[in-house]
């Protein structure tokens, strides 16, 4: 095996800039590796952060059976001191413990591999890494990565090694292409050999470069031809042969076309999922304001409760981050869902003919439950954590990666919209609520307990609420001003879509949101927000009733 | 089937129903009568229990029934569930509910649905039918009229209540009001109370009269005896 | 009267809360140690707690309240600068002090306030200086919110990054409004923007509820420290404990103080913080240690004054040091900052933050920044100028309330 | 029934008149003739304080003329408010002339230190004090007249139009933050010196304020009675209860919509301009909606529908703001969320509900 | 004496002038009214002329109602035209410009302002110049307010002169829009089911009222009543499916067998 390593530890090397970094080679190491592993081992928990860079070049050259397993133990933070001093890895992130670990992770000695016995997690003092340390330990990694048996490591290595070529990466991909067996890693590497010879002094090298990278889209390739078709100060092309510069300019122009197609269907998935969460906030409203025709300004504290649900499930599950966090939505429901019932109960139900007056009361019950959230959780953020199946994003291509938390909740807005729907639409609940808020007195001369219904009903939109309380404590702060930052909102989707309309609430706040993410990069997040507003507000004069209003005799009445 | 004994009434301060006395035989057609303004309405949504009276009773059962209710104790809609069916006077259609959901409100309170509920309702009123995915708000006047007849009947009730039913409906639907009415009442034993101010279709389909003058019942009996004396006293102007 | 008064105008509700709660309880904390230390000229302190609700026109009426009703002797107060802007004229007018414990754009000397928290040159500069000269970074991307700190602080970089030779290409501006919730498309051209093959960083002066989402985003879409490296000048302890740290390990923030630097003194306060709120998880952060010097520097003037008298406790204040919460020693100067350390950390996995580069010693404050045309000639010196707004080429004192 | 409500509502109005009177001639007198120390003897910050309350008060007059009279719930009156509050900012800015920290004579100091070169056209004009106060009214009037033209031509009514007044208002505060508006971004206008020549922080240029803040209580209250009574406001009174009705009686209802709601814009204007000169400060902070939000608050506790109330409500609730935050400043919020609750549940009427209430049983018993 | 109308031609010069010269008050030609695809009203034609008294029947749903509401301009037509008297093209007015050029209505459903009194019911619907400045600053003369005082005596309801007309009861309320209608003294009175809920006699009454109307006014009436309709009608046009059935006098509608089948019945 060769191992090459970036022993410079300058911590930024790119190819394209400097060559002057130093090449160590694995090959060359000293007769007295093993002993200087050791040391170096044994020193790293006590060293500063350059001690270790170096302390990390000895290890890494030693050639130690063990060196790859500390290097990347140390990348993760899982190399740990135990109390006395010895030096263990950790099977998994102590911290990132997942649901089915328990609390004391699975030891092995880290000099020698073999099992260390198990210590409680708290004596354990991990050691630490830095912004340069981890830079250069990725280097490490990746070359170390190559001889991997899974091809999908390999992939990524060879990837971490493109975006950082020097001589020495190219060497070590060089040397490694032969060995390759998996085709994607070979194309991987083949791109990136490519990108090398780019400079190379041959034109014909070059052109056989250009011609082979120009299908792909990666940032370093695009980085790597660019210079190709510039021209120097002087006015001499930087790349002296005609061929090689219009082959660039072609894989150029190809490659900048199929990003701005990328750059689409990116912007659009942005907007879906800022209308997705638009949606969210909104649709509990679109029941308690839209079908009960309840202001109720107390929606946004609602949200809130749900977020702080889920913080305090995540509090009683440490260990369980992503169950606990699961759990928090129907614990969520649950809880806004009562806080609804009794505010229902308590309040909205003296109100029924009086909508405007609901507003007035809830804007107080609002005040009041911000107010009670300092106080039992202080005026703080509080931190709830991502699970690790909702962390990081789904890469497509070099071009497009969605975030898996937006992805989750763009599914989970659609299950919750079309739970809802069904309830309102197959249920005979739906259709006691919409006649309650058309005529009550009837309703009851029907035989409708209005009473239930109402509470029935305002207790599932706020249910709903706590439900996108959830959802949005994986985007946003879980403090006591989060209800205030989506109660303007919500009433604006559930206005846009045409009061009373759930259908209207969907496509409102998928539209506000697209169209916020379309102008955004013309116009900058501050105008695209005013322009959102002013096109809502153009847009009524149009729909005075909204996207899908209430038709009818009566609705003009 | 309804026993009204001393019942007061008040809008905020004026005194609408004074010391009514009202005793509705079980299977009878009963029609209550009076000027504008005399308190009919108002007495009815006392007994559907949508204003509330401040004094007296409302006995709902035949007479002979060991579990005759109180309704001033039931609400509104528990009132529906033992059995009272009503029609108010303007319709009250619920405006944004289809035409089928509108009758399907009248299904809410019952436990059985016989299933051929709905058809029935549909021969008696045929436009109803074709228009079962309107709004009902859209309907014209007469049609929602007869939705809300309708509306009333698949509430099965023991007692059916109809302010002014006729309203606005076209004359041979009025007749054929008339007729369900008397053959409702024939099948099934339905009591009936209605409001109505045209005399010959009262004198058609009413077994008995009531009439209400400035809030007080004034006047009772068979239909028969309803004089043109009393007409003249009580119900012009 | 038999207690000295001081005033607490920090917001207890609304959006500002999040922030200054907090300080309302460091000034309680260092009274409370003060009256148990005996007081001071032998009386008792006596906190004056008010809420002005984070609403600038209330912070006015509060600080009118607090100096003519409650007549304090000293207030401690304020955390952005249009409140400090709202009560501004009221101090001047009725004659009041204020300590002032927040990062902010500088453009200010007011005789009547004295500012503990840093100036531009005693966060933002440094900050860039070691981007630019440790990291070799070419790339920039100033993100802001859309205010003035943001605006003044990323003008100042804009100019100070062209001085360097930064071209204009190089440097990408972004500002967004106060609570921006949603930044994947922000992010996503700051990808695109760091993509080009130079060494990229964000200079962030993002605020309060905005920075969230904002790391969120980062953490999800992959921007890891590594590459493109984010430094922050509104980010510390406080605000990290509410996140969800692990995502942003590696990122940077620039203060004057961190609550992980190993110093007897800083585990002091940190102790009796944590025994006065009984709460021994609570952070502590970079404006509560300005609130601290900013105290214990009134403290010692009124001692040295021995009058609470707002004239002399003001003449007495200048050129007094007191030790800072990082071994160094703080000293307010005659345009009414505070000579200060500016360190720079990047953040742990347990939302700490390591020192990762500190300057030699203290930066003085400057309150007219040298890299706007507008600024660069006035000085600010109320020892030998008398003046806050002494532009040297007129010679002329201007803006002055009295 | 109607006819003591008129009696009462007049009694009301003749309540207001005498408290407003009293007001304006006891405060002046108590605060500058009553010597210092003296009992009676009213502090300036008092002055400043009532004087604030009474802008509010105006604001609150202008709400309930057109949601308690017309049923167009405006959450975003406050719009009208800051722009009126702005042109008198701008003036007080113009005035500050070379006093400004950068001494540059045309402008203000945030234009200098972010690099601007000359005053913007929007500003121009406004060191005339004429010009200014033109524009305190013009400014919201026409913005309310444009946005009520669009919005009642197109018969936007109900929560349509009420969620649109807060989107109007919510746009103007993002603009207004933006640095480029030339506004003075998130920390708008402060730092003024004097009006008209008079020192802004002296006592008489206070009275003087707050004088011209009562007279201006006074004249918009008459106005709006005088509209409340005439057969316009019942036609407006017809509007809110029945829209199309009144339409097929002849009445052209987006006309008398729109002059109705300029006409209250132009109040909430003035009431901003007086504001500002007596706070010290204009931030877009002015324009977030929920300021308009607790406009609305301070009318219903009051009580709707009834002018005074809503003077009334904008007092009450300010000074118990004023009373809470020093009193129970941890708390407070508690208990004015309480407050809202009780109203609306206990006092359907708001406070003057309570007290007709309580006048009426006493001469019936 | 119709004729003699134009003579005073300067009433009020912003709104169009009513031209009765072919002794027409009412031009609806070709009026077809589609609701999502369902046609209440099918190439409509109607002529009403000056001081006619015209009673409209028709099954329900026939269309007669969106008939008023297409001249009152409630309802724009698919297709169609629309004539007030020569020159007054409705269809081009507004619902307010319609109602000053001299149509009233009475509306199926009474519709009336609940939270004013009776007479400020009438007195807002008083005829007059109804721009704002002038409503602002105008005031009942006391010629107006016996106007309304004789109109309250005629609808019966001068006890109730100042009750909120929220309280009134159903038939109360359709006196009092009655009485409204009165009040706005226009040239063409729509009433749609004016008697229903009126007992018999109130029922003659209104029959009085609107056939002493009729001549110096043109009145259209919809009416379900029959009897109702035999004691005021002179010509009865029959609607069914949204356009006319049968027209002529009372007698000849009332054998006509498609009338008594779809309307009728026996
Ligand atoms: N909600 C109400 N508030 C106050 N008074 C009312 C109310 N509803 C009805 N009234 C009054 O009560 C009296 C009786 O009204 P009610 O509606 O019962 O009369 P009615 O006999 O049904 O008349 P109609 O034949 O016109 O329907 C009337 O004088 C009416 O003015
Ligand atoms: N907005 C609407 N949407 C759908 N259908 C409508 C609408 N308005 C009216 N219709 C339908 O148009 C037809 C005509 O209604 P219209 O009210 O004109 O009847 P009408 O002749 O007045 O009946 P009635 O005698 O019962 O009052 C009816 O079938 C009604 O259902
Ligand atoms: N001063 C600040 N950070 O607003
Ligand atoms: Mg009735
Ligand atoms: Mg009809």
């Amino acid at each position: 095996m060769l191992l090459t390593l970036s022993a410079s530890g300058i911590a930024y090397p790119s190819f394209a800039q400097d060559a002057g970094t130093e090449a160590v080679s694995v090959a060359d190491a000293p007769a007295d590796a093993a002993l200087s592993f050791d040391a170096a081992l044994s020193a790293l928990p006590e060293a500063s952060y350059s001690d270790k860079e170096s302390l990390l070049q000895q290890i890494a050259v030693s050639g130690h059976p063990q060196a790859g397993a500390v290097i990347r133990a140390l990348l993760d933070g899982r190399l740990l001191a135990t109390a006395d001093g010895a030096i263990v890895i950790a099977a998994v992130d102590t911290d990132a413990a997942t649901a089915d670990t328990a609390a004391a992770p699975t030891l092995s000695v880290a000099a020698t591999g073999a099992a260390a016995p198990a210590a409680p997690a708290d004596s354990l003092k991990k050691i630490g890494t830095n912004n340069r340390l981890r830079k250069t330990l990725k280097g490490l990694v990746a070359q170390l990565s190559l001889a991997d048996p899974d091809a999908a490591v390999r992939l990524a290595a060879v990837k971490e090694m493109v975006r950082t070529l020097d001589d020495t990466t190219v060497a070590a991909l060089r040397a490694h292409r032969d060995t390759e067996a998996d085709a994607k890693v070979q194309a991987a590497i083949d791109t990136g050999l490519a990108l090398a010879d780019l400079s190379s002094s041959d034109a014909d090298t070059r052109l056989a470069a250009v011609q082979h990278v120009a299908d792909d889209i990666g940032a370093e390739v695009y980085n790597g031809l660019l210079p190709l078709t510039q021209q120097n100060d002087d006015g001499s092309f930087a790349e002296p042969d005609a061929r090689v510069r219009s082959a660039a300019a072609i894989a150029l122009r190809h490659i900048e076309s199929r990003r701005k197609l990328y750059g689409g269907v990116e912007t659009l998935f942005f907007g879906l999922s800022l209308g997705s969460v638009l949606v969210l906030a909104a649709i509990g409203l679109a029941i308690t304001f839209g079908v009960m025709g309840v202001i109720n300004m107390a929606h946004g504290e609602l949200i809130m409760l749900g977020a702080y649900t889920a913080y305090v499930m995540q509090q009683l599950m440490p260990q369980q981050i992503a169950m606990a966090t699961m759990l928090s939505i129907p614990a969520a429901f649950v809880v806004s869902g009562l806080m609804g019932v009794a505010i229902e109960r308590g309040i909205v139900r003296f109100l029924y003919g009086r909508p405007l007056e609901t507003l007035l009361a809830t804007f107080g019950l609002s005040l009041v439950l911000q107010q009670l959230v300092r106080s039992i959780f202080s005026p703080l953020n509080r931190s709830v954590q991502t699970p690790a199946f909702m962390s990081g994003s789904l890469t497509i291509n070099d071009a497009l990666s969605l975030t898996y938390n937006r992805l989750y909740i763009v599914v989970f807005m659609f299950i919750v919209f079309a739970a809802l729907l069904a309830l309102l639409k197959r249920t005979s609940l739906g259709l006691k609520v919409r006649a309650v808020s058309q005529n009550r007195a009837m309703a009851r001369a029907m035989g409708v307990r209005t009473e239930w219904v109402d509470a029935a009903t305002f207790g599932l939109g706020s249910g709903i609420a706590g439900v996108a309380g959830v959802a949005l404590s994986q985007l946003t702060n879980v403090g006591p001003n989060l209800g205030q930052a989506y109660i303007i909102d919500s009433f604006m989707v559930v206005v846009f879509g045409g009061v009373g309309s759930l259908w209207g609430t969907l496509i409102s706040g998928m539209s506000l949101g697209v169209v916020n993410k379309l102008l955004e990069p013309y116009a900058g997040a501050v105008m695209a927000k005013i322009l959102v507003l002013v096109f809502l507000i153009m847009f009524i004069q149009k729909r005075p009733r909204g996207l899908f209003p209430q038709k009818g005799r009566a609705a003009e009445g | 089937m309804l026993s009204i004994k001393g019942l007061n009434q008040f809008y905020g301060g004026s005194h609408t129903l004074w010391d009514i006395d009202m005793d509705i035989p079980t299977g009878s057609r009963t029609c209550l009568m009076g000027r504008n303004g005399m308190g009919k309405t108002t007495l009815l949504r006392c007994v559907m229990g949508l204003v509330s009276a401040s004094s007296g009773s409302i006995q709902f059962g035949s007479d002979d029934d060991a579990a005759r209710l109180d309704l001033r104790k039931l609400s509104a809609d528990a009132r529906a569930s033992h059995g009272i069916g009503y029609v108010p006077q303007g319709r009250e259609i619920f405006s944004q509910l289809s035409v089928e959901e509108n009758l399907r409100m009248g299904l809410i309170a019952k436990r059985e649905r016989p299933a051929d509920a709905l058809e029935r309702v549909y021969t008696q009123f045929p436009v109803l039918k074709q228009m079962l995915r309107r709004r009902g708000g859209d309907l014209s006047g007469g049609q929602q009229q007869q939705l809300a007849i309708g509306r009333a009947l698949l509430l099965q009730p023991r007692l059916l209540i109809l302010d002014e039913p006729c309203e606005g409906i076209q004359p041979n639907i009025v007749h054929e009001i008339g007729d369900l009415l008397i053959r409702l009442n024939a099948e099934t034993g339905l009591t009936v109370l209605i409001v109505e101010q045209k005399l010959p279709f009262a004198r058609r389909v009413a077994s008995d009269f009531r009439i209400l003058d400035k809030g007080r019942a004034v006047a009772a009996g068979p239909i028969a005896d309803l004089s043109d004396e009393m007409v003249r006293h009580h119900l012009t102007v | 009267a038999d207690t000295i008064k001081v005033g607490v105008l920090h917001s207890l509700s609304g959006t500002m809360a999040i922030s200054e709660t907090t300080l309302k309880d460091t000034v309680l904390m260092m009274i409370d140690e003060q009256n148990k230390k005996g007081g001071l000229l032998g009386k008792k302190l006596e906190p004056v707690v008010v809420d002005p609700a984070s609403n600038w026109p209330l912070f006015a009426e509060k600080a009118r309240e607090l100096l003519a009703k409650d007549k304090v002797d000293v207030t401690f107060g304020c955390w952005t600068s249009v409140s400090r802007k709202s009560v501004l004229p009221v101090f001047e007018e009725l004659n009041g002090l204020l300590f002032y414990p927040v990062q902010y754009e500088g453009e200010e000397s007011s005789k009547n306030v004295f500012y503990t928290g840093a100036a531009p040159n005693q966060q933002a500069i440094p900050a860039v200086d070691y981007l630019m000269n440790d990291v070799k970074v070419k790339r920039w991307v100033l993100a802001g919110t859309d205010y003035v700190y943001p605006r003044t602080t990323n003008k100042i970089l804009e100019a100070y990054l062209k001085s360097k030779g930064v071209k204009a290409e190089d440097i990408m501006i972004n500002y967004t409004p106060f609570g921006h919730s949603d930044w994947q498309s922000i992010v996503s051209d700051i990808k695109k923007f760091g993509s080009a093959g130079k060494k990229t960083a964000v200079v962030s002066t993002i605020n309060g509820d905005a920075n969230v989402p904002f790391y969120k985003e980062l953490g999800n879409q992959k921007i890891s420290a590594e590459d493109i490296p984010v430094v922050a000048f509104s980010v510390g302890e406080e605000e990290l404990a509410g996140l969800d740290t692990k995502p942003l390990v590696g990122h940077l923030a620039a203060w004057n103080y961190f609550m992980s630097i190993d110093k007897p003194v800083n585990k002091s306060a940190i102790g009796s913080w944590h025994q006065f709120i009984k709460n021994n998880k609570r952070t502590f952060n970079d404006p509560m240690e300005a609130t601290v010097i900013g105290f214990n520097l009134w403290v010692k003037a009124v001692e040295k004054a021995k009058t609470t008298d707002v004239a002399k406790v003001s003449d007495a204040i200048i050129g007094l040091e007191t030790p800072n919460l990082t071994g160094g020693t703080a000293k307010m100067l005659p345009n009414h900052h505070l000579t200060k350390p500016v360190f720079i950390g990047e953040i742990r996995e347990d939302g700490q933050l390591d020192v990762v580069w500190q300057t030699k010693g203290e930066v003085a404050g400057d309150a007219w920044s040298d890299f706007l045309p507008g600024s660069k000639d006035i000085e600010a010196d109320w020892v030998t100028l008398k003046c806050g707004n002494y532009n040297t080429k007129t010679k002329k004192c201007s803006g002055q309330n009295f | 029934m109607i006819v003591r409500k008129l009696l009462l509502s007049d009694r009301g109005s003749q309540l207001f008149f005498a408290v407003l009177l009293a007001t304006t001639v006891l405060v002046p007198l108590l605060n500058a003739v009553v010597p210092d120390g003296s009992m009676l003897h009213l502090p300036n910050y008092s002055v400043a304080l009532i004087g604030k309350y009474m802008t509010y008060a105006l604001m609150a007059i202008s709400v309930d003329l057109i949601w308690g009279y017309c049923g167009i719930l405006s959450l975003g009156h406050t719009a009208f408010f800051a722009l009126g509050g702005y042109a008198m900012g701008m003036y007080l800015m113009r005035q500050i002339g070379t006093r400004g920290v950068y001494g540059d004579p045309v402008l203000p100091d945030f234009m200098v230190f972010l690099n601007w070169k000359e005053l913007p056209w929007f500003w121009q004009g406004m060191d005339h004090f004429g010009f200014a106060m033109l524009m305190v009214v013009v400014a919201p009037g026409l913005l309310a007249w444009l946005f009520g033209w669009f919005a009642f031509r197109s018969r936007v009514t109900g929560v349509y139009l009420s969620i649109i007044t807060q989107a109007l208002t919510y746009a103007l505060l993002l603009a207004f933050f933006r640095n480029e508006m030339g506004f003075g971004g998130n920390n708008g206008l402060t730092d003024f010196k004097d009006l008209l020549g008079f020192d802004l922080q002296a006592q008489h240029t206070r009275i003087g304020l707050f004088l011209a803040t009562a007279i201006a209580l006074a004249l918009s209250y008459a106005a709006c009675r005088y509209i409340i009574g005439s057969r316009l406001g019942r036609v407006v009174e017809a509007v809110r209860d029945a829209e199309s009705r009144t339409r097929f009686i002849g009445y052209k209802v987006e006309n008398v919509k729109l002059w109705l709601w300029t006409f209250s814009a132009v109040i909430a204007g003035i009431a901003g301009a007086l504001y500002v000169p007596q706070v010290g400060i204009i931030n877009p902070g002015e324009f977030a909606p929920i300021n308009s939000i607790e406009v609305v608050v301070w009318v219903a506790v009051g009580g709707r529908g009834t002018l005074y109330g809503a003077a009334l409500g904008a007092l009450l609730v300010n000074y118990a703001k004023t009373y809470f935050t020093a009193a129970l400043p941890e708390v407070w919020l508690y208990a004015l969320g309480a407050l809202f609750v009780g109203v609306t549940l206990f006092l359907p009427q708001g406070i003057v509900g309570l007290i007709t209430k309580l006048a009426r049983n006493r001469t019936t018993s | 004496m119709i004729g003699g109308r134009f003579l005073g031609q300067n009433r009020r010069s912003a709104a169009p002038r009513l031209d009765l010269s072919h002794n027409i008050i009412l031009y609806l030609e070709g009026i077809s009214v589609s609701f999502d695809g369902f046609k209440a009203l099918n190439d409509l034609n109607l002529y009403i002329e000056a001081g006619e008294l015209r009673c409209i029947i028709g099954p329900n749903g026939a269309g007669k109602t969106t008939m008023m509401d297409v001249i009152t301009g409630k309802t724009r037509p698919d297709t169609g035209s629309a004539w007030f008297g020569q020159t007054v093209d409705l269809l081009s007015l507004s619902e307010p410009e319609i109602a000053t050029a001299g149509i009233g209505r009475k509306f199926q459903k009474p519709t009336i302002f609940p939270n004013h009194t009776t007479f400020e019911n009438l007195e807002l619907a008083m005829a007059g110049d109804k721009a704002v400045w002038k409503v602002l600053f105008a005031r009942i003369s006391s010629e107006q307010a016996d106007r309304i005082d004789s109109v309250l005596r005629t609808i019966g309801l001068s006890d109730k002169r100042n009750v909120l007309a929220g309280s009134l009861s159903h038939g109360q309320k359709q006196w009092l829009e009655i009485g409204m209608l009165l009040m706005q003294s226009p040239e063409l009175l729509l009433v749609d089911e004016p008697v229903a809920g009126m007992t018999p006699q109130e029922t003659e009454r209104t029959a009085e009222l609107l056939v002493s109307l009729s001549g110096t006014h043109s009145v259209v009436v919809v009416e379900h009543d029959m009897a109702f309709v035999r004691s005021i009608a002179r010509t009865v046009t029959v609607l069914h499916q949204g356009s006319v059935l049968a027209e002529g006098s009372m007698d000849q509608v009332q054998n006509d067998p498609k009338v008594i089948e779809v309307y009728l019945g026996d």
